[in-house]
């Protein structure tokens, strides 16, 4: 197969499935009366921008809320998720292939049915309804998955060069300040910017465990959604999907100039 | 100048039942180069690891200057260790690399070029200090892992396999610059290998070692002209083995009465001499001999012999060799001093 | 850090944290009134269970959809993804950085915004409400992650052995046969079985595409959870998560009979 | 028996703007062992993979008994390729590996049964046959990858570093091996290597190539005795150069006068000497040298001298040289007949 061709192939296809699914959002949120069938609307105006920034609306606080939450989430993961996963890609041990398997469970089984499970548990615990408590049921999808992720990074690190470093006279806070993070770092980087992702655009979980209480901008986007304000909710929606774009376009831009080094650490 | 003593070390590694290291005592002389020489897992990257700190012992001392290391942790010991990759860090300068351990201690940016440049120019990297690693040869990168721990100026340097990822032409250059930094600095070295032919031009003294245990320790001709067993003169290179029994310095065996040289016990005994110094010519100790082979190495010449029903190897310039065809019969001699006994018990 | 420790710990944490999200639904699905503060329920009653499985419910036809609708997304991926992974994986090309990148996005643009483009789109090509439309949809997570995973497989594979093989006389396809498609098929199994569980689980796409004509065991399993029915909701959400649990025990089977080898497969 | 010429073979990898393999003209002679000798990148593996089909030549011509194959697919070229790694296919047996191209063909199951249990034999893996590929050693991989090419008895064998991955001891038996079979099979066979002991000690001819064209073809005696340039004899160990002219079977240099055996022309060229012919002794051509150095390397012992300001290695027995001390002055002497003139412009 020639490359150049399938590159170019792939590329344009990608691109199209890219961006076609969210035009339709930008043309909602200053659309006036947008009908079927026509392919355009016929008025435009920016009522729905001037209202989406009002302070009646909730959407800026909800945007705040959304991202100390992700925040949060990606925080406390890295911290549990780094050293859990250098033991998971360092060292081989009896039942490693299990524990990866059951790391790889929340994936697996429908988060649906987990959303039920974690509603009554924390029912009991009295976190219903609570930031903490959405935070930690977050955590249910993100940790395992930085786990992973940094498992991944650790099996390309080769442990050697922290040995190398303490025969160089680096005390163990040395070694993994100025040889250890250095190299996962891109790695870590990835892991956190998709945890944060994940947790940024958490539904059920957070509808379930915050039960209404706790308004992030999915549930808010959905509410709006629900309520038939096409506009409005075109509006929250390209809010909405700004992190990701973000990501896209920095990881984009660092990709085509770094080259390989980044893919190494993108590919999970 | 350091003194490195080894006692009674031993390592057993989790899950195996046989110990990597055995009880290997060594006193490695001050300021020497010291090849430690053995085949895969015989257990030489296991005693560096112990003596740089990066594995614990089972039991045994190591012993720097009279005073145990046990305790300490690596970066308090004085050691240096070069591991078998270069190993240079990814995301560090070449001169970063080169200034890590200093930067470690505390030193001043400023302190730590006026070290590092002259530094780059004693392993000939001269002007290369603001390159990433990756854009050094093979060979440039494990000199600049050399310099890294030179500049140390440690106690002792433990280089693990320094010359196994180079090409022949490189190999024999970095084996020249290791001799002359060695000599220069005068800091007490040891070097893995596994290949008998590098200890050999590089090291003063070769520590040999067989699964976890010291099979013999000294200069490298020794290895040669009087190996421990015939293990050691197998791995040397020693093809030529007759069983037989010495008694007031002849030596009886199928081959018929042989004149030994001097010093070498009565018993029985297994008789070998070295290829290259069997004599393709009339001598002391002369015999028939029936030409079975001759295989044209390059710069030596293998001939195949058939002596008294007994097969002898010898090694030849191929000038010597260059009229010798299977089937002649020739004279040989057996140079008394070419020969020497090894433990009979030891097949 | 010891391996044996580290091992016992996380197997317990994880094995806790498994079970314990679903133990409620167990005891809701035998249940006949359960309240807040009980630990437990008062009485037992197989109702629940006798409802799910009458004709009137419909759970056993809606059973029937949603995994002829995982089964066909799946092989349509594979179909695609097979060769677009195995490009991916063995050519190096420019841009290849930036196709990967591209792959990720689904993963990385949240899903509900992803959602509205989809549906305007389909609208308009009339595939809004059939079961061909709901397919189509989940191909949108589920091809670029079968590509990622056959990508890594075939980053793996040396593509020496083919060159052996067509040096031993061994035509194009009987090298794909007898050689290429041996050595992918535990990646190929894991990607397969993935993609199964994505389309399977998948709530929000099937909604806003199927537009409640196209009722797949999530949405079915949601209604009954709006209304408040804990019992039957219990007990579809127990089907529910019948094909993860089947294919985490097989899988558990495997990777304690076979060691790492499945493992390598496994880690995405 | 068959004969393979390549004619004016050129490739150029994309995106690389130098060919990997420049207008190769190279006749093989039909049952011969030849080895594809060079340093890597010189085109060796790609001359193989040509040859074998798995890649397209941009110009030029591979003709096998007298028909170019340059049109047919790899499967239907009569040529079996063995490439570096053993690629034993994992998931079958020793054996199904084995039969794995008389099954391409369509055998039955019984028919490779009685195929495979002979071939097992005759590379010693009698008996393991049924076990997975990941049961055997490297060495027996390599001869059960080996075996898999065989049993198809190619016109043309083809044999990629068949020797790279194994250990001193294997490599020497798996040499005997490779040389066993193909002089029982008579099968014309091309081994690529690197390693130019390898190939002076496996082959029949030696092909040697540098930066994709033919550096010389011969036995391997030509290329220590009559390389055909500089870069030639260092590869093969050449250390001794002296530029200068010869006429009338003297050549003058700042060595002084020195004579040549006949046949070699006259002209402005650079004298060798292989550091194994230069003799330490007086005889024709006699000199008064300087020992600069002596360095015990195990079968050899290396002598740096200096002859009138030109610096000369030596490569002797270690007998031969036991009494050589840097600073003595002794007689040497440079044979005729190991005399050797290269072009003078190849410096």
């Amino acid at each position: 197969m020639h490359a150049d061709r399938l590159k170019s192939l792939a590329a344009t296809a990608l691109a199209v499935g890219l961006i076609l699914p969210f035009l339709p959002l930008e043309i909602w949120s200053v659309a006036h009366g947008w009908r079927f069938p026509d392919l355009l609307p016929r008025e435009t105006s920016t009522k729905a921008w001037t209202y989406a920034f009002s302070s009646t609306a909730g959407v800026l606080e909800s945007f705040a809320l959304t991202t100390f939450i992700a925040l949060t989430t990606t925080l406390l993961a890295a911290l549990v998720g780094v050293p859990a996963g250098r033991a998971l890609g360092l060292y081989r041990f009896r039942g490693k292939g299990l524990v990866t398997l059951l790391l790889l469970a929340p994936a697996i089984l429908p988060g649906l049915a987990m959303v039920f499970g974690l509603h009554s548990i924390f029912l009991r615990l009295g976190l219903n309804g609570t930031v903490s408590g959405v935070i930690l049921a977050h955590l249910v999808p993100v940790l395992p998955y930085m786990t992973l992720v940094m498992a991944a990074v650790f099996a390309n690190f080769d442990p050697a060069f922290e040995d190398q470093a303490r025969s160089l006279g680096a005390s163990p806070f040395q070694t993994f300040r100025h040889v250890t993070l250095p190299a996962i770092s891109p790695g870590l980087l990835t892991g956190a910017l998709f945890s944060f992702l994940v947790s940024w655009s958490q539904y059920l979980l957070t509808l379930a465990i915050g039960g209404g209480r706790v308004q992030t901008l999915p549930l808010l986007l959905f509410s709006f959604a629900a309520s038939g304000r096409n506009d409005v909710t075109g509006a929250i929606a390209l809010l909405y999907i700004v992190p990701g774009l973000v990501i896209v376009l920095v990881t984009a831009h660092q990709v085509s100039g770094r080259g390989a080094a980044l893919t190494g650490g993108l590919r999970p | 100048m350091t003194t490195l003593t080894l006692a009674g070390l031993t390592k057993t590694y989790p899950g195996t039942d046989r110990p990597a290291l055995d009880r290997l005592d060594l006193a490695i002389e001050s300021g020497s180069l010291t090849s430690l020489l053995g085949p895969s897992g015989c257990g030489k990257t296991t005693t560096m690891k112990l003596i740089a700190g990066l594995l614990a012992p089972d039991a045994g001392e190591i012993v720097l200057n009279g005073r145990s290391i046990h305790g300490l942790v690596p970066e308090r010991r004085g050691v240096a260790m070069v591991l078998q990759n270069p190993l240079l860090f990814p995301h560090l300068t070449v001169g970063g690399n080169i200034g890590f351990g200093l930067k470690m201690r505390g030193l001043s940016s400023t302190e730590i070029a006026r070290q590092v440049d002259p530094m780059l120019a004693r392993v000939h990297l001269d002007g290369m200090g603001h390159r990433p690693p990756t854009a050094l040869s093979g060979g440039q990168q494990q000199r600049a892992a050399l310099a890294r721990a030179l500049i140390l100026k440690p106690k002792v340097l433990l280089l693990d396999e320094p010359l196994s990822n180079l090409d022949a032409g490189l190999r024999e250059e970095m084996q020249t610059l290791i001799r002359t930094l060695q000599r220069e600095t005068g800091i007490t070295t040891l070097v893995v290998t596994h290949d008998q032919a590098e200890a050999v031009a590089l090291s003063d003294r070769i520590a040999l070692l067989f699964g976890g245990k010291l099979a013999q320790h000294g200069p490298p001709e020794d290895f040669y002209r009087r190996p421990a067993s015939k293990a050691v003169a197998r791995f040397f290179g020693g093809v030529n083995f007759v069983p037989g029994r010495s008694q007031a310095g002849t030596f009886q065996s199928v081959l018929g009465p042989l004149a030994l040289s001097k010093g070498l016990a009565d018993g029985d005994h297994l008789l070998t001499v070295r290829p290259e110094a069997l004599r393709l010519s009339p001598g002391p100790n002369a015999r028939r001999a029936r030409v079975d082979a001759v295989a044209f190495l390059g710069t030596q010449t293998r001939i195949d012999l058939s002596v008294a029903g007994v097969n002898l190897q010898a090694l030849k310039a191929p000038d010597e060799a260059a009229t010798l065809r299977p089937g002649m019969e020739i004279d040989i001699s057996l140079p008394p001093d070419a020969l020497w006994l090894l433990p009979s018990g030891d097949h």
